[in-house]
């Protein structure tokens, strides 16, 4: 409990006040970090209330059960963290130093699940861009289109419905700018974690301070998520 | 008087609590509630990020300069969201009066 | 040798001026109150200057209030004549001429009602309300005609509009004034408003073309919409005569009011919008169909009144002729619920 | 604590890494000072020319698609490189913890990387010009730059992006030094107004940047990969991308004026000898203006076919704003009355200031107004509008400011009468230059036109001519600037006889900023108020 008797810096008038400084530091970052997210969440919030339908059904082709795993991955692994915090405060360095790898580990889980769902929906063909498949979003291909409007377009040339636009393809895009950028903050909490527990089994190698300021990193990561996961994977289970 | 630093137990009761409500989200996507779907699961949500934010990431034990700060961020995000949907959602009122009627297929 | 104030050249122009020398009266009155003092009191209290400089220290919290209250004031009664005056603006009467404008890097395409279309110019009837529906090929431009104090983003997806009653015969600028690339300084041109006479006759001279709903009931044939909308129905679709401005339920409970926004995202992005009951059958348009052509059949839509539908298998039919302006379409009705 | 390593001055160590690789927030804010100067100048370079393109009506001396690069790199420079560093990172990184007592801002590693930040960003945006330039306008409208620009939108987007993470990371030191590095006894009601106008701002560039940064990455990824939340043909729409813009670049604005506003609240007590009128009115006022800043942003959307109920809200609320505006202008004008008053050059830009401000806050109003902005807006009446609060508001106050802490920062005086030249040259300048674009608007001259109908012309001759003055108005302090390093007169700790803690140190203050640290008992701005009889008033300018 009395490792840290003087400030680290020499501006600081004593240890109390660096904290103090360290801890409002990092929530007026994260606070940055909520309006950064927010622009992605005012982009769905608008592209949802457009086209409610379409979202819905483009919704359902995200894979709920893989979304949910890694909702329990995320919010575990926040209450690993939470403890090699608690352990660190109370000069258990080792201990914690293990903590923060467990964390990491999870979240390294986390990403590998993202991963794979991640191929899995670019092998559907919803990446979008040019070769995204619209024709999993158009019901013409679960009931097939009339003749009298193959007819009717036959004038104008073949019909491609493949290449009709639909507001799926923005969902997906939301969805891969969302959850990209927030697995872009998940790899660097791994790698940000994993430094912290190698200089925690140094002596003086990292401060209670660091040690607070990933956890709180760390935490929010997991609030982003919490909103991601019902936006993204269970659009399609509300109804108007 | 506030307590100045969580317990394990603390920690403990908000993870069995945040998987609770995780499950309960997952349950509540298996009903068809209609309209009252999307508020309940963002409740749900926002109850979730509530807990985590008091008590893994010490709101509940920290000074008020820090919660002013913690508490910013999401009211400006507010102003944000309120600031912009207003302007679409009041596109289709009262129609005689606007002259650009607008794409939107919900009014309100 | 060089103007100090623009022209007055439409019904509306007369208000936005009005409002303007009542600012600039506001304006002149403040900068007096600040800048008088501001001198007064450099020049007689300088330091050099020895005058009695004691203050007996009283409360300052009433004139703090004073001078936040007298603005205040100041502040609400002119956003409240702006504001009313800009809603008249936003406001076209139901028999307004509708002209269609169609922006594109870097030209102003124009078409009259009856047919007749220019390229940056714009001729307009003295004394007539006129509406001008909007929308551009590709990026956003703005419609701006000095003269008449009005101005309007033209968006690419969507239409907008503006109104004005021009009451001088004259030639006035028409500028784009949202940036738009390179030739942005070029599009430009000019706003010729005759007389009612003068423009009859200038509608009928030169190169003539199809009205816009003639047109619109051309295509609307020849894109297959007959082909479900009506005549020897294949599949079920809404019926849409008398579509335009009224209330359209949709699927998943909510309705909307039918303009031309709506009408256009149902040719183009069909399977947003579906109207409750119907299936999402019908194919997107998007790409297929010019802004022009896109108009048309919009305004071929807009001419179908309610009267002449109804009918679960009526054969759709247009009823205007070369050279006279289509009857006024109603104006939207419905609305909230 | 103090060490006599820390008690030198800061400036005698000399070598490149000592400055490169500094802590200390005086020399960040000198390198600052540098940087932002160059782009100042490049940016004015690129004004001077416009004005010369738009001596004459046919456009002769300039391409259009050269003219539409020199607008679009004025406006990238002079906003995100110029004006919204200037007092924050320059003045207030220097005088900031000098005016709390502090040693240094809460992380002075975090302030070295801003500045890197700012280099970066800054590269990659002059990259950018060299590499072909950019044609959007600083606004950066969907879908003219995520589908039709030519040019290097994305390396510019790019650069600002990384120089916003400079302004995010200086306004989070802001906040955490003034929160948690004052002085004992210096509570908040005895920080001096720079002090509350710094924090408000600190607090805009926070909540605000990010939002400006993640939207210019969507502008990127759609300009890379085509598909895009901005693109009406997939459902999406262009004026979500102005919200977003605006919401970020309304409350920008007030980032530019705010800290003017608190350099001048400043120079007025000092140079009128008396205590700010109101001052809890003007410090209530920046925090009012900085949080309402985020609720008017619409008032740019008014013709972009933004509801007209929404338009109707953001005019109500731009008028709301112009309020606490109108409480500075008149507490800075009734702190005059019955003061003691030196037109010392920082006074004659403070002054400056005031009648410009007025004048840009007023034509505000115009534009605020609903039927009246359908007119004025995309025209020269804005040009003229956001000119008189940027440069004859928040440039103004830079010029009083540098002038008015130069001997704090380098420990000698310039000199006082081309001080006063260059102060009203300046002025005139800036009048002629941009006083006829008010009248050019109101005709209906739109803005970014390269050509012009012929009626116009005498209206921008007198601007182009007016800039030419104002040319010299800036030109002449860097000499006198220059000059005074070398033969200005020593300073002394305290020229001004001003209070504020940054006086009681010498000047150049030490490593360290106090040899002992500060303790204060009583509010700013505590001059010495006259007694009943008529006072014989001291003589000169540094006397007591």
């Amino acid at each position: 409990m009395n490792e840290e008797p003087s400030p680290t810096e020499r501006h600081f008038e004593n240890a109390e006040q660096q904290r103090d400084v360290a801890t409002l530091g990092m929530w007026i970052f994260i606070a940055t970090e909520v309006l950064f997210f927010g622009v992605l969440f005012m982009a769905y919030t608008f592209v949802r209330w457009e086209s409610p339908v379409t979202v819905a059904a483009a919704s359902r082709h995200l894979e709920l059960g893989l979304g949910a795993i890694n909702t329990a991955v995320l919010l575990t692994s926040s209450f690993v963290m939470t403890l090699g915090i608690f352990f660190n405060d109370r000069g258990r360095r080792r201990l914690a130093a293990w903590l923060l790898v467990v964390t990491a580990l999870m979240g390294m889980f986390f990403l590998a699940i993202k991963t794979t769902e991640y191929v899995h929906v670019i092998n559907e063909g919803h990446f979008p861009g040019t070769r995204f498949q619209y024709e999993h979003f158009h019901p013409e291909t679960a009931n097939p289109m009339p003749s009298g409007i193959v007819g009717a377009l036959g004038t104008q040339g073949e019909s491609h419905p493949q290449e009709i636009p639909s507001v799926s393809e923005l969902f997906f895009w939301l969805y891969f700018v969302m959850t990209g950028l927030h697995g872009l903050h998940v790899v660097i909490g791994v790698v940000l974690l994993l430094v912290i527990a190698v200089m925690l089994r140094r002596p003086g190698g990292a401060s209670r301070n660091t040690v607070h300021n990933a956890g709180l990193y760390w935490h929010f990561v997991d609030v982003v998520w919490i909103f991601l996961f019902p936006l993204l994977y269970l659009a399609c289970h509300w109804k108007f | 008087m506030k307590p100045t630093q969580p317990t394990i137990a603390t920690y403990v009761k908000t993870w069995l609590v945040l998987l609770l409500l995780l499950a309960l989200t997952l349950l509540a996507a298996h009903f068809d509630l209609g309209s009252f779907s999307l508020p309940l699961t963002l409740l749900i949500s926002i109850t979730q990020a509530s807990l985590i934010l008091l008590f893994f990431m010490h709101l509940h034990y920290s000074k008020s300069e820090v919660v002013v700060f913690a508490c910013a961020a999401y009211l400006w995000l507010g102003f944000l969201i309120v600031g912009v949907m207003h302007d679409y959602l009041s596109r289709n009122w009262v129609p005689q009066l606007t002259p650009q009627p607008s794409s939107q297929n919900q009014s309100h | 040798m060089f103007p100090i104030w623009p022209e007055q050249a439409a019904t509306g122009a007369r208000d936005v001026d009005n409002i303007v020398i009542a600012l600039v009266l506001m304006a002149l009155f403040f900068i007096f109150a600040v800048a008088g003092p501001i001198l007064y009191f450099s020049f007689k209290y300088r330091r050099s200057n020895p005058v009695n400089r004691f203050q007996s220290g009283r409360r300052t919290w009433p004139i703090e209030i004073v001078w936040t209250v007298i603005p205040l004031v100041i502040a609400i009664g002119f956003f409240t004549v702006a504001a009313s005056t800009y809603f008249r603006q936003r406001h076209p009467p139901a028999d307004a001429m509708e002209i269609h404008v169609i922006g594109k890097q870097w030209m102003w395409k124009i078409q009259h009602p009856q047919g007749k279309r220019e390229i940056n110019e714009l001729h307009l009837p003295e004394g007539a309300p006129v509406k001008l529906l909007m929308t551009s090929q590709d990026v956003i431009h703005s419609f701006y005609i000095p003269a008449f104090r009005v101005k309007q983003d033209v968006l690419p997806g969507r239409y907008t509009s503006m109104w004005m009653v021009p009451n001088k015969p004259g030639v006035y600028h028409l500028f784009c004034t949202q940036y738009c690339g390179t030739g942005h300084a070029q599009m430009s041109g000019k706003v010729v408003v005759l007389s009612k006479a003068d423009y009859q006759k200038w509608l009928t001279s030169g190169d003539q073309s199809e009205s816009p709903v003639m047109e619109g009931a051309r295509l609307f044939r020849q894109f297959g919409c007959s082909g479900c909308h009506a005549g020897s129905r294949v599949v079920r679709a809404p019926d849409l005569a008398g579509l335009y401005g009224s209330v359209v339920p949709l699927e998943g409970g909510k309705t909307t009011v039918a303009d031309e926004q709506y009408l256009r995202d149902s040719i183009l992005l069909p399977n947003s919008q579906i109207v409750a009951g119907y299936e999402p059958v019908m194919p997107s348009f998007q790409g297929r169909i010019s802004e022009d052509q896109l108009m048309a059949l919009i305004a071929y839509l807009k001419s179908l009144g309610a009267d002449g539908g109804g009918g679960s298998n009526q054969t759709l039919s247009y009823s205007d002729e070369r050279g006279t302006i289509p009857k006024p379409e109603d104006t939207p009705r419905g609305g909230m619920k | 604590m103090s060490t006599p390593e820390a008690n030198r001055g800061y400036l005698e160590e000399n070598t490149l890494r000592s400055w490169l690789l500094t802590r200390d927030h005086k020399r960040i804010g000198l390198l600052y000072l540098f940087s932002i100067l160059v782009f100042f100048a490049i940016a004015a370079v690129a004004a001077g020319l416009i004005r010369l393109e738009l001596l004459s009506p046919r456009g002769e001396l300039i391409r259009p698609e050269m003219y539409n690069r020199l607008f679009t790199l004025h406006g990238v420079l002079m906003v995100w490189f110029f004006l919204i560093p200037s007092i924050p990172s320059v003045l207030g990184n220097f005088i900031l913890p000098l005016m709390l007592g502090a040693r240094d801002l809460a992380f002075p590693r975090l302030n070295l990387l801003s500045w890197y930040l700012f280099i970066v960003g800054g590269l990659l945006a002059v990259w950018a010009i060299l590499g072909g330039g950019v044609d959007t306008g600083w606004t950066f409208y969907t879908p003219y730059s995520t589908t039709y620009a030519n040019g290097q939108v994305v390396t510019m987007v790019a650069g600002i992006f990384v120089a916003g993470f400079s302004s995010i990371l200086t306004g989070l030191n802001f906040i955490v030094t003034t929160h948690k590095l004052r002085a004992p006894g210096l509570t908040w009601f005895r920080l001096p107004i720079f002090v509350w106008s710094l924090y408000s701002t600190s607090v805009i560039l926070v909540l605000a940047t990010p939002v400006l940064a993640m939207v210019l990455t969507l502008v990127a990824i759609e300009r890379l990969w085509g598909v895009g939340i901005f693109d009406p043909a997939l459902g999406g729409d262009p004026i979500l991308f102005q919200h977003l813009f605006w919401f970020y670049s309304h409350p920008a604005v007030y980032v530019m004026i705010l800290p003017g506003m608190g350099v001048v609240s400043e120079l007025i007590p000092c140079f009128a000898r008396k205590r700010l009128f109101g001052y809890p009115f003007v410090a209530g006022a920046s925090v009012a203006i900085a949080v309402f800043g985020f609720l008017v942003w619409g008032h740019h959307m008014f013709v972009s076919s933004q509801s007209p109920y929404a338009g109707m809200v953001f005019s109500f609320l731009s008028y709301i704003v112009a309020i606490p505006s109108a409480i500075k202008v008149f507490n800075w004008t009734a702190t005059l009355y019955k003061g003691s008053i030196a037109l010392d050059t920082p006074m004659l830009y403070a002054l400056g200031f005031i009648g410009l401000f007025t004048v840009g806050g007023l034509t505000g109003l115009f534009l605020a107004a609903l039927a009246v902005d359908v007119h004025v807006t995309h025209t020269y009446f804005v040009v003229a509008h956001f000119h008189y609060i940027m440069v004859g508001g928040m440039v103004l106050a830079f010029m009083g400011g540098l002038h008015y802490w130069w001997p704090k920062i380098t420990g000698r005086m310039y000199p006082e009468q081309l001080g006063r030249l260059a102060a009203i040259v300046t002025f005139i300048g800036f009048n002629l230059t941009f006083f006829p674009q008010f009248v050019l608007g109101y005709l209906g001259m739109p803005r970014r036109y390269s050509m012009y109908p012929q009626e116009f012309q005498f209206y921008h001759v007198l601007s182009t001519a007016g800039a030419s003055i104002l040319g010299v108005g800036y030109i002449m302090p860097v000499f006198y600037f220059i000059w005074s390093l070398k033969r200005g007169v020593h300073a002394g700790p305290n020229p001004w006889s001003a209070t504020g803690l940054e006086w009681t140190t010498p000047s150049p203050p030490p490593v360290e900023n106090f040899e002992t640290p500060p303790v204060v008992t009583e509010g700013p701005y505590n001059y010495p108020q006259p007694a009943a009889p008529p006072p014989v008033p001291p003589p000169g300018t540094s006397g007591e």
